[in-house]
């Protein structure tokens, strides 16, 4: 299966998104580093093999992964019923929050204000599915997706949409690089926090049970915690469980 | 004055995009015409009813948009072959596909400029329909045909933008990506325009004189 | 010797050849000469197998030409024929356009064949164009060009549809001199013409055509002395 | 090695959210083109001015859009005019990406078929009392539609093509962000982006289809 | 009255005319023979104003053509003018050809502009023609249908510059018929040609243009019989 194939050809291929600041970006030589980026090689070295980095959007990961260009996703995929129809899903090895980021000309001081304002978000992604879902529900205000984070934020900052919803590690570490003067943080959105996984083929069991266990170990090593310091920042990271419910 | 926060580094990460943009439609013009001539010669001879399945499957390539053949390509052979390929063959693969259906248009227009009186001479000496094709209509297509043929080419290498959907960085996916850490859009943006602009702008005026000389 | 028995020709509902027969023996000249779309285009098309054929026979030697296991490229090379529009091919120069049959054809390299080409071009008067391009020459001097790569493939047989008569007034003399002269070397030729006068004076037969029939053929003295068919007469007439 | 399991109800239910789509990448289309007819027929009165400005003008204008790509164009129409302070919704960047384009290659055309109008054509009118604009209104312009209608139908073609780029802008009603939006509910790539191929092929058809009847319409002589 | 004075008209450095003197009267028909580029077209250009001169002047009725405050689109609707390659505008029918500058013009209505169209067509010959396209038309047919469209400007003078040199020869006959029948009419006619016949038969006065010159003028039997300059003589002895 492909568990062995990987093992075999000696190479990891992984779906990373890198313009998904600190989750996944491009250093100044513009090779990617970013937690997504650790993560996919920490897999590789637990089995024994090489990583091999594959730049995907946020709308092309699944097809990505489906058309067989990658073996697995460290793409912070949002674990949805809807998808796991297609494709298979780990135990969660990340969870965001999401923030509202508003561009200061707009007015928004918190999520109450984005009705009636044009919001934009990465098309395809858990959170772009969600707002489009509350301003379709508000039947006032415009959504529009973008094929980028890079494309939402210069969209933002230029005005062009007035706020968008994004996680609050994307938010903040888009903020620290200094280069969205016009931008601020306007608080949290009503959104349950959006648990992502690690995904492969829904009928390779034997890597999903691989991962799920790499992830656990993760977390048990103390590896989880020292990456998030790393990429995120110094506070506790954030919580992979849900009270009251096994997985 | 104006500044960038642009390295040298960047500047060579934009390279090896413009590298990729290059490299793409070099394969796919190559093969793509090599195909467009065989299906050109196809086509006028297998007469108009044998003809029709050639004729309909290459117009595919014209009319529908070339992001929707190569997202559909790179499903096909990934989700319902379930083959291994890269994106670059992919794009590769369409992008010569796309080309060829263009470039037997311009083979067929090419070969039928030939005057059939000059065509009947060279088969009264006794060529054979090689040698009159090799000798006598190659030659003479190839001066009909050149100069759109290079608006061909021109085309393809702009059109090879699109192949960022299949995880290809060319030159206008490496600007997006500096764009997402410099976030110096119309700068950059300029940047890659006249690079496109440098590469097609010399070669479509060479194509108009060739014409005009040759129409003469 | 070329034979032609009782010739049919179609192109679909249209019957142009309404069976012809002709022998044309080795060292003679027939003339056709007749009214437009007559057929007499598409008899030399047939002869040289260019266009199939409905029914009958054409016998070039022994071999006929219509038959399936006929290598007609090989035939091609003993039947030369030159056309009304001047065939030049226009990327070669002169001495190409004359060595290119007998290179890629018969094989011969480059010497030989340019030894070939610049006798025949020579031959036609044309010995100093060697190098020029096609569209450079004259009407006259393109047709004494085709004339020279015909003959360049040493063809037993040379067949001249209308040679002259796309060309200046002023240019048909030189054309039709170098045809005389191929005739005095003794040349088998067919030569569809509408100069009386070149039919007259180099033919030992004219043949008159007639709407896919051949009408009428005889000795030059006969025909333009003495035609038996009605349409002949009418048609001489007219021309004169 | 075929274990993919087709599910195109699942695919087809979405049908008319497509043609919804459908009928916006129309809309986009029939409208760049309108406007840039226009617009070409401005830049080809420009190109033939004394003032060698405005010639200028006209030229860099045609030869941008001839030499850089439609996706370049749209994304300049969205990122590249912000940069100037100017927000316009996806549709209109897209509008005016794809118009821009069609001007450019249009007004090209449009110069080719006024050289093939001899000038002996506008002499004729000009004897007969004509004024120069009545002369290019009624001579000149309705035989230029002629030579130009091959060439602005394949135009009306590609720009019903290159409204497929308008989601590198944000846009999501036309035919292909439509496609796109449902497939990152369902994943059914394949399946939705045949239906959106073959539905672009027949509007492709349909267009030059009813080119053809037009022009047999048109042009009687 | 067209009167012409000392007109001069260059072409960057080449001098096309050199100092015309010539008027015309009401209801004359003056013919203008001459060597090719002696400057024949470009005087009648001069005279509707479509060139611009160099110095000089011409008048039409009184109305100075060149003087800046003329309007010539007014002044263009009282001279007609004929060219020798047939200017049909090939988008419109027979008819269309005709009444388009009546109507857009001189404002007339369509029903108007169709009465005078098919009248001024039924004159030159052309009544059963009407909706046809001038692709469907002979040489002879289209430059007939060109006259009846300057007539139906009801021009007070008609210009005529070689309109039968480009026609086949079989087809000249039924335009200068055409021509000859205007003249009858009484029209004030200037015609460049080189039909000496027509010149001789139909013309009050025969100018000669050399280089350039009106070399000469005079009554049609003193120019044929009798030509007073050395060119002229040469001239004619070239046409016959
Ligand atoms: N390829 C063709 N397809 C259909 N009809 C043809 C073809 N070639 C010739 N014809 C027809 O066959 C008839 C005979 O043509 P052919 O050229 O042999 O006449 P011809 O005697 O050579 O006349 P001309 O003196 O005008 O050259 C004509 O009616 C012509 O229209
Ligand atoms: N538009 C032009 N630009 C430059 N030179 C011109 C132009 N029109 C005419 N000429 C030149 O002016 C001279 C006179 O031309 P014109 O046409 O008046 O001669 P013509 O007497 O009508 O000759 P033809 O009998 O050949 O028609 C010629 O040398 C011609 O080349
Ligand atoms: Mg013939
Ligand atoms: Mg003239």
């Amino acid at each position: 299966d492909k568990l062995d194939d990987i093992i075999a050809s000696g190479k990891l291929r992984c779906a990373v998104v890198l313009d998904f600041p600190p989750m996944g970006m491009r250093d100044d030589k513009n090779e990617p580093q970013g937690f997504d980026v650790d993560y996919c090689k920490d897999l590789a070295k637990a089995l024994g093999v090489e990583a091999k980095i594959v730049e995907t959007t946020f709308p092309e990961r699944i097809p990505a992964l489906m058309a067989n260009k990658v073996d697995v996703g460290v793409a912070s995929t949002s674990d949805t019923l809807e998808r796991a129809k297609t494709v298979g899903m780990t135990i969660p090895y990340y969870a965001f929050e999401d923030v509202v980021v508003a561009n200061e000309k707009a007015g928004i001081k918190s999520w109450e204000d984005m009705k009636g304002k044009t919001i934009g978000a990465t098309a395809g992604t858990y959170e772009a599915i969600w707002a489009e879902k509350q301003v379709k529900g508000w039947g006032v205000g415009a959504f529009r997706p973008y094929q980028s984070q890079a494309d939402v934020f210069l969209a933002l900052s230029q005005g062009q949409i007035d706020a968008t919803v994004a996680t609050t590690e994307v938010a903040e570490a888009n903020m620290k690089t200094g280069k969205f003067p016009g931008l601020s943080l306007a608080g949290k959105t009503p959104m349950v926090p959006d648990y992502v996984a690690l995904i492969a083929k829904r009928e390779e069991y034997g890597l999903l049970n691989y991962m799920n266990l790499f992830i656990n170990q993760q977390v048990r090593t103390g590896r989880y915690a020292e990456l998030y310091h790393k990429w995120i920042s110094k506070n506790d990271p954030a919580d992979l469980t849900i009270h009251g419910i096994y997985r | 004055m104006f500044s960038t926060s642009l390295t040298l580094s960047d500047v060579v990460f934009l390279a090896q995009g413009a590298g990729m943009t290059i490299l793409v439609t070099a394969l796919s013009v190559a093969t793509g015409t090599v195909l467009g001539v065989i299906f050109g010669v196809l086509r006028l001879q297998l007469g108009t009813i044998l003809a029709m399945p050639l004729v309909f499957f290459l117009d595919i390539f014209r009319s529908i948009p070339l992001l929707i053949q190569l997202v559909l390509a790179n499903a096909f052979v990934g989700m319902v072959l379930q083959l291994e390929t890269s994106g670059f063959t992919i794009a590769c693969i369409v992008l010569s596909l796309y080309t060829a259906s263009y470039c037997a248009e311009i083979v067929r227009g090419g070969i039928q400029a030939v005057p059939s009186t000059t065509r009947r001479a060279a088969r009264s000496l006794g060529m054979t329909w090689f040698q009159d094709m090799r000798y006598i209509v190659a030659p003479l297509a190839t001066r009909i045909a050149l100069p759109s043929w290079i608006g061909l080419a021109l085309g393809v290498m702009k059109d090879s933008a699109l192949v960022y959907v299949v995880q290809v960085t060319e030159l206008l996916k490496s600007t997006q990506i500096l764009i997402t850490r410099l976030q110096e859009p119309l700068f950059l943006l300029l940047v890659c325009g006249a690079f496109y602009f440098l590469i097609s702008f010399p070669l479509a005026r060479f194509g108009g004189y060739l014409e005009k000389r040759w129409s003469k | 010797m070329i034979e032609i028995q009782s010739l049919h020709k179609s192109f679909g509902p249209l019957e142009v050849l309404k069976g012809i027969d002709l022998t044309v023996n080795k060292g003679e000249v027939v003339t056709i000469i007749g009214g437009s779309g007559s057929g007499k285009s598409t008899l030399l098309t047939c002869i040289n197998g260019l266009e199939p054929i409905a029914s009958g026979k054409v016998i070039v030697d022994g071999i006929e030409v219509h038959a399936k296991s006929t290598n007609l490229n090989t035939l091609r090379q003993k039947i030369g024929i030159v056309f009304q529009q001047w065939n030049a091919f226009p990327h070669l120069t002169v001495l190409e356009n004359v060595t290119l049959a007998p290179r890629k054809v018969l094989g011969l390299s480059k010497a030989e064949a340019e030894a070939i080409g610049e006798k025949q071009l020579s031959h036609v008067g044309l010995g100093a164009k060697l190098s020029t391009y096609p569209t450079m020459l004259s009407g006259g001097q393109q047709q004494r060009m085709a004339i020279a790569r015909a003959l360049a493939m040493s063809p037993d047989y040379m067949l001249f549809d209308e040679v002259t008569s796309a060309l200046d007034p002023q240019l048909v003399g030189e054309v039709l001199e170098t045809l005389k002269m191929l005739a005095e070397e003794g040349m088998t030729m067919i030569c569809v013409t509408h100069e009386m006068a070149f039919a007259r004076d180099v033919s030992h037969r004219v043949a008159y055509f007639h709407r896919g029939v051949m009408a009428e053929i005889g000795a030059p003295e006969q025909i333009f002395g003495d035609p038996q068919h009605e349409e002949t007469r009418k048609f001489l007439a007219s021309v004169r | 090695m075929f274990d993919y399991t087709f599910q195109w109800s699942q695919a087809m239910a979405r049908l008319p959210q497509m043609l919804d789509g459908a009928a916006t990448t129309m809309e986009v289309a029939i409208l760049s083109m309108l406007i840039g007819i226009v617009l070409a027929i401005v830049l080809t009165v420009l190109r033939r001015s004394p003032v060698a400005p405005l010639r200028a003008i006209a030229r860099t204008w045609v030869e941008i859009a001839r030499n850089t790509p439609a996706l370049f164009q749209i994304y300049m129409a969205h990122f590249g005019i912000a940069s100037f302070g100017i927000h316009l919704s996806p549709f209109t960047s897209l509008l005016i990406g794809i118009t821009f384009n069609n001007a450019g290659y249009l007004a090209e055309n449009f110069r080719g078929a006024l050289k093939a109008i001899p000038d002996t054509q506008i002499r004729a009118g000009r004897s007969l009392g004509m004024s120069e604009m009545q002369a290019f209104r009624h001579i000149v312009l309705p035989q230029m539609l002629r030579v130009a209608f091959l060439p602005m139908t394949n135009q009306m073609v590609w720009a019903v093509l290159m409204t497929s780029l308008g989601v590198t802008v944000g846009m999501n009603s036309d035919l292909y962000g439509v496609t796109q939006d449902l497939n990152a509910l369902t994943f059914r790539t394949f399946e939705l982006f045949a239906i959106a191929g073959v539905i672009f092929y027949l509007i492709t058809k349909l267009i030059t289809l009813g080119a053809r009847l037009l022009a047999a319409r048109l042009f009687r002589y």
